[in-house]
């Protein structure tokens, strides 16, 4: 990632200088402050430029973030963002791009787009807020809610077995996949370090709450000062948890997750550099429900060609081979035949 | 002793066969040689619908026609002059285009049972009598070329027969005069290095094709075709879609802008992703989306970085860009859409051209979403008009449509190619500074053409968030205010009316300036048009013929040109849609001519409809 | 001693507040206490903008505006008589709709510092003389309410304070001397079962509000307004997308076919699916897709199925439903697409009204790809207009846009519950036996509609594949004839052309059938015009008015209507596209009136354009 | 799924009955011709009257398929074949319905509708045949091609990485997931057994030959015939492959895959139906490349509730609780009042 700093100026940015003059319009209580506050205070130390910045978002109540951000930015259209954001990190590898984005806009009608920037690996930072439910719209269901959810377009419950955000991010063969809440600032600027120290697409899921059409939905974990149900993943340390760490995950044959004592053999040491998916995967299965216990920070975290990076060294190659484009040549290449003026 | 030379003006040949035939590269290396020779011409393939179909089946026949003359020429022709037919199939799918007494040239090797019955063939039509009416001439092309080919070594019996196409071209280019020196140095270069023996295969068929037509009795004559009295300069044979392609990368050395082109693989405008995505060494970026909305997304993604956004599709594709490009138009980011339209609704005949997709263009987004557009007319004009489509999206901010067709990006002519210094300055520059006191308004507008500020990332100070809500005058802010949604929707249309100001006036080319009827064109009807107008004034009658580039805006004199007439023709491969946009704009009673075939416009059956205007 | 009462043939009033301080509600029982005495009502809500703003603040603003009247009402109102504003953000947004001299009720208590502040205002306009030109009655609305509400047990202070707005509507509901009785039962039948307590502390609050009145010397006046002169019948009060919703249902049990609806959330269209998805009992399947390309698709798999398919959205929705629309008129399989027009282009202002997709509707799709359109003209028509556009679609296997807006979708009116019997017979049988001998062949239509078999899988013998290729004339097979595709274009397009012979002409309603002006509209502006008529003859001026419903094809009877008057206007929420159809259409040099503010017409300003047109 | 078979009639179909009269257009060997043969055959075994059978397929080569099956079909349009076949589905469960796509059909343009549909668990059959290329516009190529590959619209090398179709299909929640060979009908026949005997969807992707613009694409598995690289799963048995079976699979303590002897201990025994998606997932990241070895067969396929069995039992309850919707009864709901004539 460009320092872009190439410019001589010295940074000496706060949280203050990435705010507008915008008024923040969520309602109050809405998740979406704690994020934007975690964020604006996160920038500095990345040290990079404002205006080499760029926070693109589709449509939602996350994606009114951008106009929070004093950088540039853009508030596109539902589910495209992922698409946009390529395009310019594409032609613009000397900016730094994120993608702010919801659990609808991205799983729904975005979902392809995001699966696709995910596989290319071009260089966006994509935050999926997932509150589990349309907010933005006044409270459908999600991609994310659970199966059986009543929402005022469920009235009976609705039919669909939801996406785990992670597992179709590593299935979609994501390099970087990791999982923030958004009232835990610590954690969440942990991952955001992470990504931005990752070369290419880095895929966060932040948890955050929707006071208004579905509260507490990650009541267990975000509430969960004491960390009994929080699994924190630190690459390199055996995975524990609970009160006093005294639950710990560890892998049958099979490749599935138990939970054991802390104390007991095999515990799982975490490797998010591990070069199958296979583990992040399993990983990305082990919930509150199935284990009692739910895994935030960076599952995985690998090392993969960067497409807008190839397609720079593309660029490069063909000038070299073929000389920089010279416009009179291409347009005379291939048979040409001249007429002379006729004969006075 | 040679053979007697008959003058003639001009030729229409069509070579047919099956799709494994090589009719493409024949037609290709056909033109060539008749290109050095200096007469016009003009081409048209005729692909099978996308999908291969069996060897020797109906659906699996390909076509190429090459029209040249000693003057200059507007279309590939209505009808040949001449049909290469290499099999029973191609007979049976193009005799019906060949006039009564038309030379008739057959592979009769290929006139076997199992293709007789592919073809739907009762009897032997060789042998039947049926083509009595017609010049035929038989001529075992397959053996004579496996003949030819006995010697050379290397070369697979399959590979020996595949070459009789090349059989076939000596013998045209020795009916009709032409050199196979050209054809013999493509040849070369074409296998000579990778494999020699297949090269050594194909120049003895076109030497032995050559010697075929000199030698036998088969052909009593020859035909000489005089050069053509065209503008003086350097020529050279191009399509549609490569000029389009040219004409891109000629507005991103022009604007300074690099060229970022998304795309979604979609017939008739692949070869445009195809061509641009060998041009790295001029910056073009090619990134093959993983579909037409992330084609566009990414295109306006790349504008908002500063580059040349340019996204390529056909009318299914086109559709699933309507709201990006309405977001685009929100944003006023400059934005080339190239709509290279093919036959529909729906799939409807992909490889097939026609001029359906107008109205879409101009009002298939929601709301009042304006968008100016531009028509390229011929093969080799969809350079200019590339130039023209980039020049107006940069200078005003805003998303052009480019309209081509299957006809024009497939179809070829020769190509006058231009001065560089000729080509219209498009330099374009970034805002850098606040454009009032100490504050950027990104949406403070140039009082003259009502373009907004074009500050891209990257820009120290002029950091600022734009998007799709609407917006306040000036500001830019989330604006929800009543009034002010009514001046940016009548902002928006002014700009792109606007536009008007600044293209050239309708042109009419009227001789005499005396024609009551005045036939009103657009696009890639151009060539049956005019060529149907220079056969009306042939039979004496005025007629005049205008022809639009710009269909959104019109050019500002275009009430004054319609109101000067008592008749106004539209001719369109539709059911109506500039007809409609002329009545609408210019209360005038205008008729249209309308075939919607999946076919160019036939010169002759305008024509008749002209004339019959004229008459009435 | 009771106050004297004032006689009122008309009042308009509205309730603005906080988002959170329930104005919708409030607004929703005043009209139903007031739809009890036989008033004929309109009504507005004025929602902010999707997001919630932070409470007090003037993007949270929400209105809700009443229009009842002894006599017949076409619309909301331009502007209230009386104000009910809750805090200092709702006088600010409100109070320039509100002429000089109105009523002004403020709740008194909210104008603390930090709200007037949050309003931008510098001083407190309650004191500061600035609202000395209108009737202000400052009333503690909270405090009051708070007091009333002392001895309701197991109330939280918030809670106590948050029943302001029912203390409000007891305080009007005194004022304009409806019955509180149905807001007391609707408030026991809401919450007495799950929280008695909220229910008693809302009841109370009503009763303090009411008493209120009577008691304190505030207001001198109370006022009546008789009951209307309606037509004979049982009434409900519904709004546009519930009438809509109920419509397709209707469709349904009169077709035989089960409804499925697919969708795709979306403002102002979602409470078409949340409306929809509670009515399974009816054999309705609602399916929230993933976007709105497979809502779209959806509801085309179900159709070929043999449901009634249905997809709802709004603009940036339903340009993304192009496509799909474009294989549904190749497929000729029945479908209606309900768009629910909002203020554009791009994301624009997603709660606000437009008539701005009428020519992406007709035209948004690539090649000629015609379709019929509907318009709905008031919330109780969008019953009667949803049942057209299911019938028209079955009886011609066709897709059928139907359009309404966001005002008509959340404005409500009272409507004449209709008689069953009376709705249209709309019965749909599908093909189960070959259609020529022993053979079943797709596309072979009938003669009167031009629309084809209908033959859904489980249909023995009646195997078929459809697609969107260019398909033969009655066999349906895959063609690539050209003329083929030219027939099978213009049969498309006759089919829908044809169906003008099935709908009612255009009536005009021009009293003395004298009137030289002829104002013709469409879709949701039927209020605005036919009350500005209504003005406009008061003047003595002469004025017809014709509503099209039908927007295409048009009545058979159009362009006789339109050339009978000397000068049409055509007043529209967009820069004229009707406009252009009728002009493009006719010829005639007919005149638009557009007003693009996202509010709906305002009759007075339509009645201007009227009036200056007639005196011209 | 219905036995289709209501009607009385006696069912004696043989592939013969499923051929149209319409003319087969694919290059002369496409490996389509093969899996059209096999599905021919195939189908009578099924039990099901021809005409309770759809085929809907989108735009490809590919998806010339229904109009050569003797069923009811759709030729729909690029990518939003699932979508459609959701709607068909949905509302006829009657009916068995297939989805025929291509790997750009179904992974590029249409991979949102294919995930939605597989976590849906729509009761529709979707066959993916993977050509690795984009056959019908002439060879550019797919998200299923390998990275750097050189076609007309890459002639520098493809930059993106490409997706496993198995591993995105675990990822989207799928309760199906099975791989077969174009020209292997035993094994192809087997898993289409297999797919239609689960109800809910089912997706098989189906390696497949384009011997025009991308011939030999899997000939490492196509062309074995000793099946030294195709490694067989059977449900419940050990992993073994190898010209004299003498190769197995391991599952390493992280969940990733080894291999090892046949003879060696703790050989992996396929379990299709275990509950967690791990093991599957591990599996799909087995390929010639990695393991030398390419799994082919079904690699899961686990019970979940059906959605269209979900709304069909909505339908069910709503109206015995409610009754049957009553037109008049509705419409005359919520509050109404009277106007009686005016006077005499
Ligand atoms: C093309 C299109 N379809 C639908 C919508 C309506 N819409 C806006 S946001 C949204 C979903 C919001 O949910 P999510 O992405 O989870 O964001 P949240 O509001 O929960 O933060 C929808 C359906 C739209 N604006 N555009
Ligand atoms: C909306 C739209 N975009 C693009 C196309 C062009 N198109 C047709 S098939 C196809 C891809 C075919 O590849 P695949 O799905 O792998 O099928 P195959 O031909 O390889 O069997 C494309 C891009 C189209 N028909 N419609
Ligand atoms: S609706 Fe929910 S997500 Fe949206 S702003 Fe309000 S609280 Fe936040
Ligand atoms: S192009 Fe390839 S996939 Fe398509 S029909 Fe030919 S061989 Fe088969
Ligand atoms: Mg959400
Ligand atoms: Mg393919």
């Amino acid at each position: 990632m460009s320092d872009g700093n190439g410019n001589g100026h010295k940074l000496s940015l706060t949280a203050k200088d990435y705010r507008t003059d915008q008024e923040v319009r969520w309602c109050p209580g809405c998740g979406d402050y704690a994020i934007l506050a975690a964020m604006q205070s996160f920038m500095p130390e990345l040290g990079i430029e404002r205006e080499n910045t760029v926070f693109i978002s589709g449509i939602g109540c996350a994606a009114r973030f951008p106009y929070y951000m004093n950088t540039y930015g853009m508030h596109s259209i539902h589910g495209r963002a992922p698409a946009i954001a390529t395009g310019l990190a594409v032609s613009r590898p000397d900016l730094t791009v994120f993608v702010v984005t919801g659990d609808g806009d991205a799983l729904s009608i975005g979902g392809n787009h995001l699966i696709h920037a995910l596989r290319r690996n071009v260089n966006v930072k994509i935050l999926l807020f997932n509150n589990r439910i349309y907010g933005l719209t006044k409270g459908q269901y999600s991609p994310t809610s659970e199966l059986g959810k009543v929402t005022k377009s469920t009235p009976m419950g609705s039919l669909d077995w939801p996406f785990n955000p992670l597992s179709l991010a590593i299935g979609a063969e994501a390099t970087f996949v990791a999982r923030a809440i958004d009232t835990d600032k610590a954690g969440m600027s942990d991952v955001l370090r992470a990504a931005c120290a990752h070369r290419g697409s880095a895929f966060v899921e932040i948890f955050q709450n929707c006071p208004i059409f579905n509260d507490d939905a990650f009541a267990f974990v975000r509430d969960d000062k004491e960390g009994v149900s929080r699994i924190a993943l630190r690459h390199g340390e055996p995975i524990r948890w609970g009160a006093d760490q005294e639950k710990a995950l560890r892998q049958r044959s099979d490749g599935s997750m138990e939970v054991c004592g802390a104390g007991e053999e095999h515990v799982l040491v975490h490797d998010a550099k591990h070069e199958t998916a296979a583990l992040a995967f399993a990983l990305s299965r082990v919930t509150q429900e199935s284990h009692g216990g739910t895994p935030v920070g960076v599952f995985r975290d690998i090392e993969r060609p960067v497409y807008d990076d190839l397609m720079a060294e593309q660029i490069v190659t063909a000038t070299e081979k073929r000389g920089a484009g010279d416009l009179a040549k291409l347009l005379h290449s291939g048979e040409t035949w001249t007429i002379g003026s006729p004969a006075p | 002793m040679a053979k007697p030379v008959q003058q003639l003006s001009q030729v229409i040949v069509r070579f047919a066969g099956d799709s494994g035939d090589g009719m493409q590269l024949t037609g290709a290396q056909f033109t060539s040689e008749t290109a050095l020779l200096g007469n016009d011409i003009s081409t048209l393939p005729d692909f099978p619908a996308e999908i291969r179909a069996p060897a020797g089946s109906l659906p699996g026949v390909s076509g190429f026609q090459l029209h040249f003359a000693d003057h200059d020429i507007l279309t590939p022709g209505d009808s040949p002059n001449v049909l290469v037919a290499m099999n029973p199939a191609a007979l049976k799918t193009n005799l019906r285009d060949l006039p009564k007494g038309g030379t008739l040239i057959v592979n009769s090797d290929a006139f076997n049972e199992r293709n007789l019955q592919k073809a739907g063939y009762a009897s032997n039509p060789l042998e039947d009598g049926s083509l009595d009416e017609w010049q035929l001439h038989t001529v075992p092309l397959t053996s004579l070329t496996v003949g030819a080919l006995k010697e050379v070594k290397g070369v697979t019996p399959r590979e020996a027969e595949r070459s009789k196409n090349m059989f076939a071209l000596g013998l045209m280019s020795w009916l009709y005069g032409r050199s196979i020196e050209p054809s013999i140095e493509f040849l070369q270069a074409k296998f000579g290095t990778r494999r020699p023996e297949i090269a050594e295969a194909n120049v003895r068929a076109l030497q032995a094709g050559y010697a075929f037509g000199e030698t036998t009795e088969t052909f009593a004559v020859t035909y000489e075709i005089k050069p053509a009295k065209l503008l003086p300069g350097t020529y050279r044979n191009i399509t549609g879609n490569q000029a389009l392609s040219y004409g891109l990368i000629a507005a991103s050395k022009l604007s300074g802008l690099p060229l970022f082109l998304g795309a979604y693989p979609i017939t008739p405008a692949s070869s445009i992703l195809e061509e641009l995505a060998g041009y790295k060494n001029f910056g073009v970026r090619t990134f093959q989306a993983e579909d037409e909305i992330a084609a566009a997304g990414a295109a306006v993604g790349a504008a908002f970085g500063g580059m040349l956004g340019v996204t390529t599709s056909a009318g299914p594709g086109i559709v699933l860009k309507a709201e990006t490009i309405g977001l685009a138009i929100m944003l006023e980011l400059p934005l080339v859409i190239c709509d290279i339209q093919r036959a529909g609704p729906s799939t409807g005949m992909p490889t097939k051209p026609e001029q359906g997709d107008l109205l879409m263009v101009l009002f298939g987004r929601n709301s009042e979403s304006p968008v100016p557009v531009v028509a390229a007319h011929s093969p080799s004009d969809c350079f200019a008009a590339a130039i023209e489509a980039c020049r107006i999206a940069l200078k005003y901010r805003t998303p052009v449509y480019l309209l081509s067709d299957a006809y024009l990006a497939n179809g070829s002519e020769p190509w006058l190619l231009p001065e560089l210094d000729a080509l219209p300055d498009i330099s374009t520059t970034f805002t850098t500074e606040p454009n009032s006191e100490r504050e950027f308004l990104p949406y403070l507008r140039d009082e003259k053409t009502l373009a907004r500020p074009w500050a891209v990332p990257g820009t120290r100070g002029l950091e600022h968030r734009i998007g799709g809500l609407e917006k306040a005058d000036r500001s830019g802010n989330i604006s929800y205010d009543p009034d002010n949604h009514d001046l940016m929707t009548r902002l928006r249309a002014q700009k792109v009316a606007g536009i008007a100001g600044d293209i050239p006036e309708l042109a009419v080319d009227d001789p005499d300036r005396d024609a009551r009827v005045l036939v009103l064109g657009w696009g890639g009807t151009y060539g049956p048009i005019a060529a149907a107008c220079k056969r009306v004034r042939r039979t004496g009658r005025k007629i005049a013929h205008a022809h639009l580039q710009h269909l959104n805006p019109f050019p500002r004199n275009t009430g004054e040109v319609v109101r000067r007439y008592d008749k106004i023709l539209v001719p369109e491969m539709n059911l109506g849609q500039l007809l409609k946009l002329v009545r609408a704009e210019f209360l005038v009673d205008a008729v249209g001519y309308n075939r919607v075939s999946g076919l160019p416009l036939r010169a002759d059956e305008v024509a008749h409809a002209i004339e019959a205007m004229v008459d009435s």
